[in-house]
């Protein structure tokens, strides 16, 4: 029952984005990047739904292609750090031995780094733009996904169909590809829909220390820092943005956990 | 007649969710200090049935209707608190999986304790004297020492002993053993079996123990109730109905107990010896500790093992004997420290790379286990056909065919497209042997192919490795703690104690005549063939 | 359970038991004290060495030069009472005032001020204006020579008329004369002990940096002018205490744990201007925030492409909106607050789209992306880049933002290694220094915009004449090379705002843009 | 117990050293100089190159590594570039802040989630559990940061309880220190508890199917008691390895909470020696930070068998 109301929720939410982001393609209310210095700091109208921002433009306009940003820069970290990710995982837990212990050093010098300093100074040497955030964060939340992959596989190396496929007399990479790495596809698949989620929190972060997705292109995080000044004197400025990045943060967990109950068998009662 | 310690009338249990109906209308009495046993395959609802009785089901069923009357008291209508009195005072329970029925972070001493503490509020001096003198009964070693140390620290035949002796100590009028020694080798079954019956029968405690080997019932129990799917089919006195079972279903069961069948043909000695092991020696290194290795342990010791064309021979030792080890190292899975592994003729150690590839073809092993054995995320065609993959000239087409041949010989014909979670244990088992058969193998190793099996879906498999034996004529090393399975499918068996073989011989000669005791102990230990005693007088 | 709850409570009580006591002494409150901000700690204690914004304004009150900038930002008297310049200009001779004594108790000698001169000019010294006054500067010092026990002869390598102006520079602590005893036995530099209003008081890092009055500090008589003129500590203790973030800053400013908030962000101006007990005074500042174009670029390099960007710009809106309507458009590098900021120099460039599109076009430029360098620090540069390029968008002029750190910015800036780049320049108190900043040869100084040789003639020669109105006339002829040439856009002089409660009596902002906290009082009602 | 710790201690060597390598490089990798960012735009070069020397940045780079290492072995951090404050002392008194904020808030997320996930799990599928499981999945939607701003709102400018900004430590006045500390404390309680109760409730389904369960509660003890003295301690040790990570993930990350409530932590002190480009902080904070990474960890898995003993120390 329960697995039904968040699968329900989950995608009612998502959908939502999805279709924002899809309008966003073919219509926005305003051009988000056209300033108009006589009306900054408007309050939410029926003109402008969610108000505008410090230079006059159109916060709605701007959530809507935020959205699209925000969603693709997490999309393409997500993608690179599971890929990488269950690379290295699988190697070092199929393999072991000196391979395992040198993926799981390096992994864990990298998660000793608290994760935005990592990506502040990796933005810093690369100089800010969307891909070095995307380059940024997947470094940083790679170690978490090795971590995952890597208890998986010993857990999945331990079972008796592997020892048949060895016993069989299939080769090392033959086995982690056909028999392994399907099994280590659930955990992932779960880990991933968090990691959507951590990542659109750290793009806000760190726009918040001032090293996001450089001007003027919106995305919910510098749009949230940037709200910050007038916290007081416009709090309609960090609603919206904030707003958003909760409903499709839900979204996106109820989804996870929906999958989370299909695939995990320790939650079907 | 004074008046019976539990009497159930028409109890029904039905699933909360779906509503549909897990036990129907049960009908049971027991008098006081009277054992009874209840029978059932898995799903049958015999273990659901005791659990109603202290109002312990578990989450997502309920007690529909019907009355439990316990010791002249109602139990269905007793408040939490009343009931909670009459558990552990009255009822005790013991359960299957030694490994999970100890509480891991607390200590011995505490958990045997705490029954005593709340039922009996004893003093801590008192309840101490009253642990170790009942460890010593149910002959615990050292039990002062035990009982500051925790659960991990014992083997699954002692931790059932200390839950006994736990659930014991409060002298309950009635013990509920479910399914207790199912997941002990038959040594150890043996002992918590008689403890369990003295102890009961010194405090005059009723028994109701639940099981689906009926070798146990024959040996311990007064009467029997037999379940079926969740109704009651037979009920009598232990012995009327293993003689004459009146229901099919009894019948069928008791059917399926193995038996010695005489129609092994001998096999000569001058057949080709297919696998020959010679004074092989096997050592586990200890944990090897950073800065130094304890002395390696020695898990074979020189032994010399020799399997023929078309003969099956059963390896047959308690858990920890090394007979696993073993069957791995016949397959070159597992390196000998000294000695050879030979098949048919060449030393598969110092065998070429072609030589070695058609050594994995012509050797294939059958896992225990049928849940773990078969890859969860393909089809069966795919798995029956693994082996196939590195046969060199095969097509595909001529794949699918040997995959469909196969699939129709162990009984699963067309069911090439289904997953492995779709079918039964039973049917997983004869796809594990499917597999093994694909490749038309010269030897086919099965470590304990059917342990984790029901009795009649047991009996079923045994019957295929036999037939697919006879028309293929492989050779087959069996291994199994079951001594009686041994004695309906193995022509030679070899009894393997601490890694050393200490009896050999043709089956009929060495159960009929054990030369060593700790073969004996073996055959005593094993209740299935109590009952054909039994049966046959 | 109790197990984890007590091995959780240990666990906190131990760590927190470690933190709390601090090896701090409590602070003893005597006398009154006032509590003035600064943005971040100071760099160190050694006038006009390692030091920033913050550090000068705290040193002004503890050192005094030789002479000292007047509000207008020339040169005026200070410890010495009045000088000669020889006819070729090479030699000044000062007279000193009698009587001056250091905080400890010294008397003030000839001897002093060549022992400090010395130990700035010395070949370790990391005096910031060492390189103007040494061999190569615009004042290069030959000989100092004391001249009886009150009169100092300075003789220059040849005639330098800013050289009192380069004497009285705030960042290089106005050539403060300090005593020996500043210094340890072993040469290691201990706090500074000079002659002015304040003395050196306790530096606790972080915290704050506190200085107390100095009893008998000999004031000039008059009114006080700039760094010099009449000044009187009128409080027993001044706090300058280390708030780095502006918000934290206006809040502490409303809870009334700081006296005086100079320099306000005119981002928080929203957050106080409406509180009660707080008032405001402001000036407007001898710095200018620009656009800077690279001329070797290759879209750039043409001047009609630089001029068209110049037109798309309109300044007063920028502005008004960038800086909440706190700073002073001006489209000339003279400040508006100059002195010589004339007829010429006044005009803004009016925005007109149809000429900087036919402009561009004029200049071959077919909407080929420029980039424009920005960053957060201070917050309206971000602001600026976002509104100069909606702007030139509408001029059909493709402007890409790239927004850096300050320091990987001040980086670029400092190799010429952009295209355009949004900048700000702090206070100059002449206008030859400010055009300075711009004009200059590239190969030399990366840092130039402005290579054009007629210009850096004539700002050699503004350098080079004494007499203001023919400055003035170079300036305009300079102006008007400047908006023709276009090598940069000049947005705005910002305006210094200070806010205080109202209970602050005599606090006088002024161009220079550092806090002076002397002639202050906290009189009337708490 | 000793051994072990030492055995630990040993093998985290190899992950500290590669730490201290990545900093060391990655910082001198990013554009901007050091002694330039100091003096600011109107320096003159030789000014710059003065500096820059007196930095000792001059020397070629695996110079300067081996000659920092060498020093921060004997416990001797360097100074900082720009404050010339000795590292070591800056980091403790820095740390300070930051440690009373996530040792608190961990304390308290910790004990939330307990009480949370273990009614979640033992209520499991019933609306209590969908009610802790909606919040669970809502708290980790929510920015931290934005939460901290929203609380600040509300608490600080609106309802005027709490100071808005600004920090005074606790030398100065205990009482006033705490008002500063509740909010952040709350924000960061908040966005840890999420996780934290998840894990918490997983673990405890686990072992509520188990057989032992069972036998207490076949033994006649109440509830209360079985889940006390049988679940909890054997739920609680896997969530505990997680309470671990987050908190050696906290002490260095949660500069963005510090931004938002003015705190001047170790989060903060690291952001802005990155963007000052001040080395030999960037490089001392790193190194303390994975230090105390290891050291945490290190500290709960010798925990680990106060709640399950089969884990011995191997």
């Amino acid at each position: 029952m329960r697995a039904r109301i968040h699968l329900v929720l989950g995608f009612g939410l998502v959908g939502l984005l999805v279709s924002v982001i899809l309008v966003s393609f073919v219509w926005l209310p305003y051009d988000p990047l056209a300033i108009d210095l006589d009306h900054t700091l408007a309050p939410p109208s029926l003109m402008h739904w969610f108000g505008t921002d410090e230079f006059g433009r159109d916060v709605a306009s701007r959530a809507m292609l935020g959205a699209r940003i925000s969603s693709f820069i997490a999309l393409q970290t997500v993608v690179i750090t599971i890929v990488a990710g269950t690379l290295f995982g699988l190697i070092a837990g199929f393999l072991r031995g000196w391979t395992e212990r040198l993926v799981m050093t390096v992994s864990d010098a990298l998660l000793a780094f608290p994760g935005i300093l990592l990506a502040l100074a990796l933005i810093a040497v690369i100089g800010q733009s969307r891909h070095s955030i995307v380059i940024a964060l997947g470094i940083a939340y790679l170690p978490s996904v090795i971590r995952v992959v890597r208890a998986a596989t010993l857990s999945i190396r331990e079972r008796e169909f592997i020892e048949a496929s060895r016993a069989s007399g299939d080769g090392a990479l033959y086995t982690m590809w056909r028999h392994v790495l399907p099994n280590v596809l659930p955990p992932v698949l779960i880990l991933a829909t968090s990691l959507f989620g951590w990542v659109v929190l750290s793009e806000s972060a760190l726009s918040f220390l001032g090293v996001g997705v450089p001007a003027p292109i919106p995305t919910w995080g510098n749009m949230l820092s940037s709200a910050r000044p007038y916290m007081a004197s416009a709090s309609w400025l960090s609603i919206a943005p904030g707003l958003c990045i909760v409903a499709t943060l839900l979204g996106i967990n109820m989804l996870g956990d929906a999958l989370r109950d299909r695939l995990d068998p320790r939650e079907a009662n | 007649m004074t008046e019976p310690l539990l009497e159930i009338r028409g109890l029904r249990i039905v699933a909360d969710a779906s509503g549909t109906v897990l036990l129907r209308e049960l009908d049971l009495t027991l008098g006081r200090g009277e054992r009874l046993a209840i029978v059932g395959e898995s799903g049958s609802g015999k273990t659901m049935a005791t659990r109603a009785i202290p109002g312990l089901l578990a989450a997502g069923v309920h007690r529909d209707v019907g009355s439990i009357r316990f010791d002249g008291r109602e139990l269905t209508g007793l408040s939490g608190g009343d009931l909670r009195r009459i558990r552990g005072a009255g009822i005790g329970m013991v359960f299957q999986e030694p490994m999970t029925s100890l509480n891991p972070a607390l200590s011995i001493g505490r958990q045997l304790a705490e029954g005593l503490k709340l039922h009996r509020g004893l003093s801590d001096e008192e309840i101490e004297r009253r642990s170790i003198d009942m460890l010593r009964r149910v002959r615990i070693a050292d039990p002062e020492g035990c009982l500051k140390r925790f659960p991990h620290e014992f083997s699954g035949g002692m931790r059932q002993r200390i839950m006994l002796a736990s659930v014991l100590m409060l002298e309950p009028k009635l013990l509920i053993a479910d399914e207790p020694t199912t997941a002990l080798d038959t040594l150890s079954q043996r002992e918590v079996l008689e403890l369990m019956v003295a102890l009961t029968r010194e405090t005059g405690t009723a028994l109701l123990l639940i099981t689906h080997d009926l070798g146990l019932v024959a040996q311990y129990t007064d009467r029997v109730l037999v379940l079926e799917k969740g109704v009651m089919v037979e009920e009598g006195r232990t012995a009327e109905v293993l003689a004459r079972p009146q229901h099919p279903y009894t019948a069928r069961l008791i059917g399926s107990l193995p038996r010695p069948d005489g129609t092994r043909s001998a096999v000569s000695k001058d057949d080709n010896v297919v696998l020959s092991i010679k004074a092989a020696v096997i050592e586990y290194q200890g944990a090897r500790g950073l800065l130094r290795s304890s002395l390696a342990k020695r898990v074979i010791d020189g032994v010399d093992l020799m399997v023929r064309e078309g003969e099956i021979v059963a390896l047959v030792g308690a858990s920890g004997s090394g007979k696993t080890t073993l069957g791995r190292a016949a397959l070159g899975l597992q390196p000998l420290a000294s000695g050879t592994v030979r098949f048919e003729g060449d030393d598969i150690a110092t065998m070429s790379r072609s030589r070695r590839s058609a050594f994995r073809r012509d050797a294939q092993l059958v896992f225990q286990d049928p849940f773990s054995s078969l890859a969860p995320h393909l089809r069966i065609g795919e798995i029956v056909g693994a082996a196939l993959r590195h046969i060199p000239k095969m097509t595909a087409a001529e794949r699918r065919a040997r995959v469909a041949e196969v699939l129709g010989e162990v009984g699963l014909p067309g069911y090439e497209a289904r997953r492995p979670h779709q079918m039964s244990g039973g049917q997983r088992q004869r796809v594990a042997i499917a597999r093994a058969i694909a490749s038309e193998p010269r030897l086919v190793v099965a470590d304990e192919p059917v342990s984790a099996l029901d009795l009649t879906i047991q009996h079923q498999v045994i019957e295929l490795l036999r037939r697919l034996q006879r028309e293929r004529g492989f050779a087959c090393l069996f291994i199994t703690h079951d001594l009686a399975v041994v004695e309906q499918v193995a022509d030679r068996v070899v009894v393997l104690e601490q890694g050393r073989v200490i009896e050999e011989g043709q089956t009929a000669a060495v159960f009929a005549a054990p030369r060593r005791d700790y073969t004996r102990e073996l055959l005593a230990a094993s209740p299935a063939l109590a009952i054909n005693e039994l049966a046959s007088a | 359970m109790r197990k984890a709850i007590l091995a959780l409570v240990i666990l906190l009580a131990v760590t927190v038991a470690w933190l709390l006591p601090s090896q701090r002494e409590p602070v003893v409150e005597t006398g009154t004290v006032l509590r003035a901000r600064i943005n971040a700690d100071i760099a160190s204690s050694e006038p006009g060495t390692k030091r920033d914004a913050n550090t000068d304004a705290v040193m002004m009150h503890l050192v005094e030069g030789l002479v000292a900038a007047r509000e207008d930002g020339t040169a005026g008297p200070m410890l010495a009472s009045s000088w000669t310049v020889s006819p070729d200009g090479r030699t000044y001779r000062f007279k000193l005032r009698r009587g001056v004594r250091f905080h400890n108790g010294v008397p003030l000698t000839s001897a002093d001020v060549v022992w400090s001169f010395h130990r700035y000019l010395a070949p370790g010294s990391e005096w910031r204006c060492k390189p103007d006054l040494s061999p190569g500067g615009i004042a290069p010092v030959v000989s100092i020579k004391p001249d009886g026990a009150y009169g100092v002869t300075i003789i220059l390598a040849h005639a330098a008329p800013l050289f009192l102006t380069e004497l009285a520079r705030i960042d290089c602590a106005g050539t403060g004369i300090i005593q020996r005893q500043s210094v340890g036995p072993d040469g290691r530099w201990r706090y500074p002990v000079g002659t002015g209003p304040f003395r050196w008081g306790s530096w606790h890092h972080n915290q704050y940096i506190e200085l107390l009055r100095y009893k008998n500090y000999r004031s000039l008589p008059g009114p006080p002018d700039g760094n010099g003129g009449g000044k009187r500590a009128l409080v027993e203790r001044v706090r300058f205490m280390d708030i780095p973030d502006d918000a934290a800053a206006s809040a502490a400013l409303l809870r009334g744990s700081v006296d005086v908030l100079d320099g306000l962000a005119p981002e928080v101006l929203a957050n106080v201007s409406g509180a009660t007990g707080i008032k405001f005074t402001s000036s407007p500042s001898l710095d200018f925030y620009c656009i800077l174009f690279q001329g070797r670029d290759r879209l750039l390099a043409d001047p009609r492409l630089r001029r068209a960007i110049a037109l798309s710009l309109d300044v007063a809106a920028l502005t008004r909106v960038a800086t909440h309507g706190t700073a002073t458009p001006d489209s000339s590098p003279v400040p508006a607050a100059s002195p010589y900021y004339g007829a010429v120099e006044r005009p803004l460039v009016r925005q007109n789209l149809a000429e900087a599109r036919a402009l561009a076009r004029a200049a071959g430029y077919r909407g080929e992306p420029i980039e424009l360098i920005t960053s957060h620090s201070p917050p309206e540069m971000y602001d600026d880049a976002i509104i100069i390029q909606a702007m030139a968008r509408e001029a059909g002029i493709n402007l890409k933002i790239a927004t850096l750190d300050w320091a990987s910015q001040l980086a670029r800036y400092s190799n010429g290694d952009y295209q355009a780049m949004v900048f700000g320049f702090s206070a100059r108190l002449d206008p030859s220094l400010s055009f300075g900043l711009l004009a200059g040869d590239k190969a030399q100084d990366p840092r130039k915009t402005w290579n054009s040789p007629a210009a850096i003639a004539m700002l050699r020669q503004s350098i080079a004449t004494a007499d203001p109105k023919a400055r003035q006339e170079i300036f305009d002829r300079l102006d008007q090379l400047f908006r023709s040439d276009a090598p940069a856009v000049i947005l705005y002089n910002t305006r210094r705002i200070t806010a205080m409660r109202s209970t602050v009596q005599g606090f006088r902002s002024w161009p220079a843009e550092t806090q002076r906290l002397w002639n202050v009082s906290l009189g009337g009602k708490p | 117990m000793l051994g072990y710790a030492t055995k630990r201690l040993l093998l985290a060597i190899p992950t500290l050293f590669l730490v201290a390598l990545i900093v060391f490089f990655l910082v001198r990798l990013i554009p901007g100089d050091p002694a330039q960012v100091m003096l600011g735009e109107g320096a003159s070069q030789q000014a710059i190159a003065a500096l820059h020397a007196q930095l000792g940045l001059d020397k070629p780079v695996p110079v300067q590594f081996v000659s920092w290492l060498g020093r921060a072995l004997t416990g001797d951090l360097g100074t900082s570039s720009i404050t010339g404050q000795p590292v070591g002392a800056l980091i403790l008194s820095r740390f300070q802040v930051t440690a009373i904020v996530v040792l608190v808030s961990i304390a308290l997320a910790t004990l939330i989630a307990i009480i949370a996930g273990m009614i979640a799990a033992w209520r499991q599928h019933s609306q209590i559990d969908l009610a802790v499981l909606g919040a669970a999945s809502f708290i980790l939607a929510i920015p931290s940061f934005w939460l901290g701003l929203l609380l600040l709102l509300l608490f600080g400018v609106t309802l005027h309880w709490l100071p808005v900004v600004g920090y005074v430590p606790f030398s100065e006045s205990p009482s006033a220190a705490i008002l500063f500390l509740i909010l952040p404390i709350t924000t960061l309680t908040i966005s840890e508890t999420g996780v934290l109760t998840r894990m918490m409730r997983s673990s405890a389904i686990d072992v509520l199917r188990l057989d032992y369960v069972t036998h207490a509660r076949a033994k006649g003890l109440p509830e209360r008691t079985v889940l006390a003295r049988h679940v909890f301690p054997n739920a609680f040790a896997p969530t505990m390895t997680l309470v671990g990570l987050t908190l050696g993930r906290c002490f260095g990350g949660i500069a963005v909470i510090e931004t938002v409530f003015t705190l001047p932590g170790l989060g903060r002190l690291m952001v802005d020696s990155v963007l000052a480009r001040d080395y030999p902080v960037v490089q001392g904070c790193l190194l303390f930070v994975a230090a105390l990474y290891v050291l945490v960890n290190l500290v709960v898995d010798l925990l680990y068998p106060l709640f399950d003993p089969r884990v011995g120390l191997s």
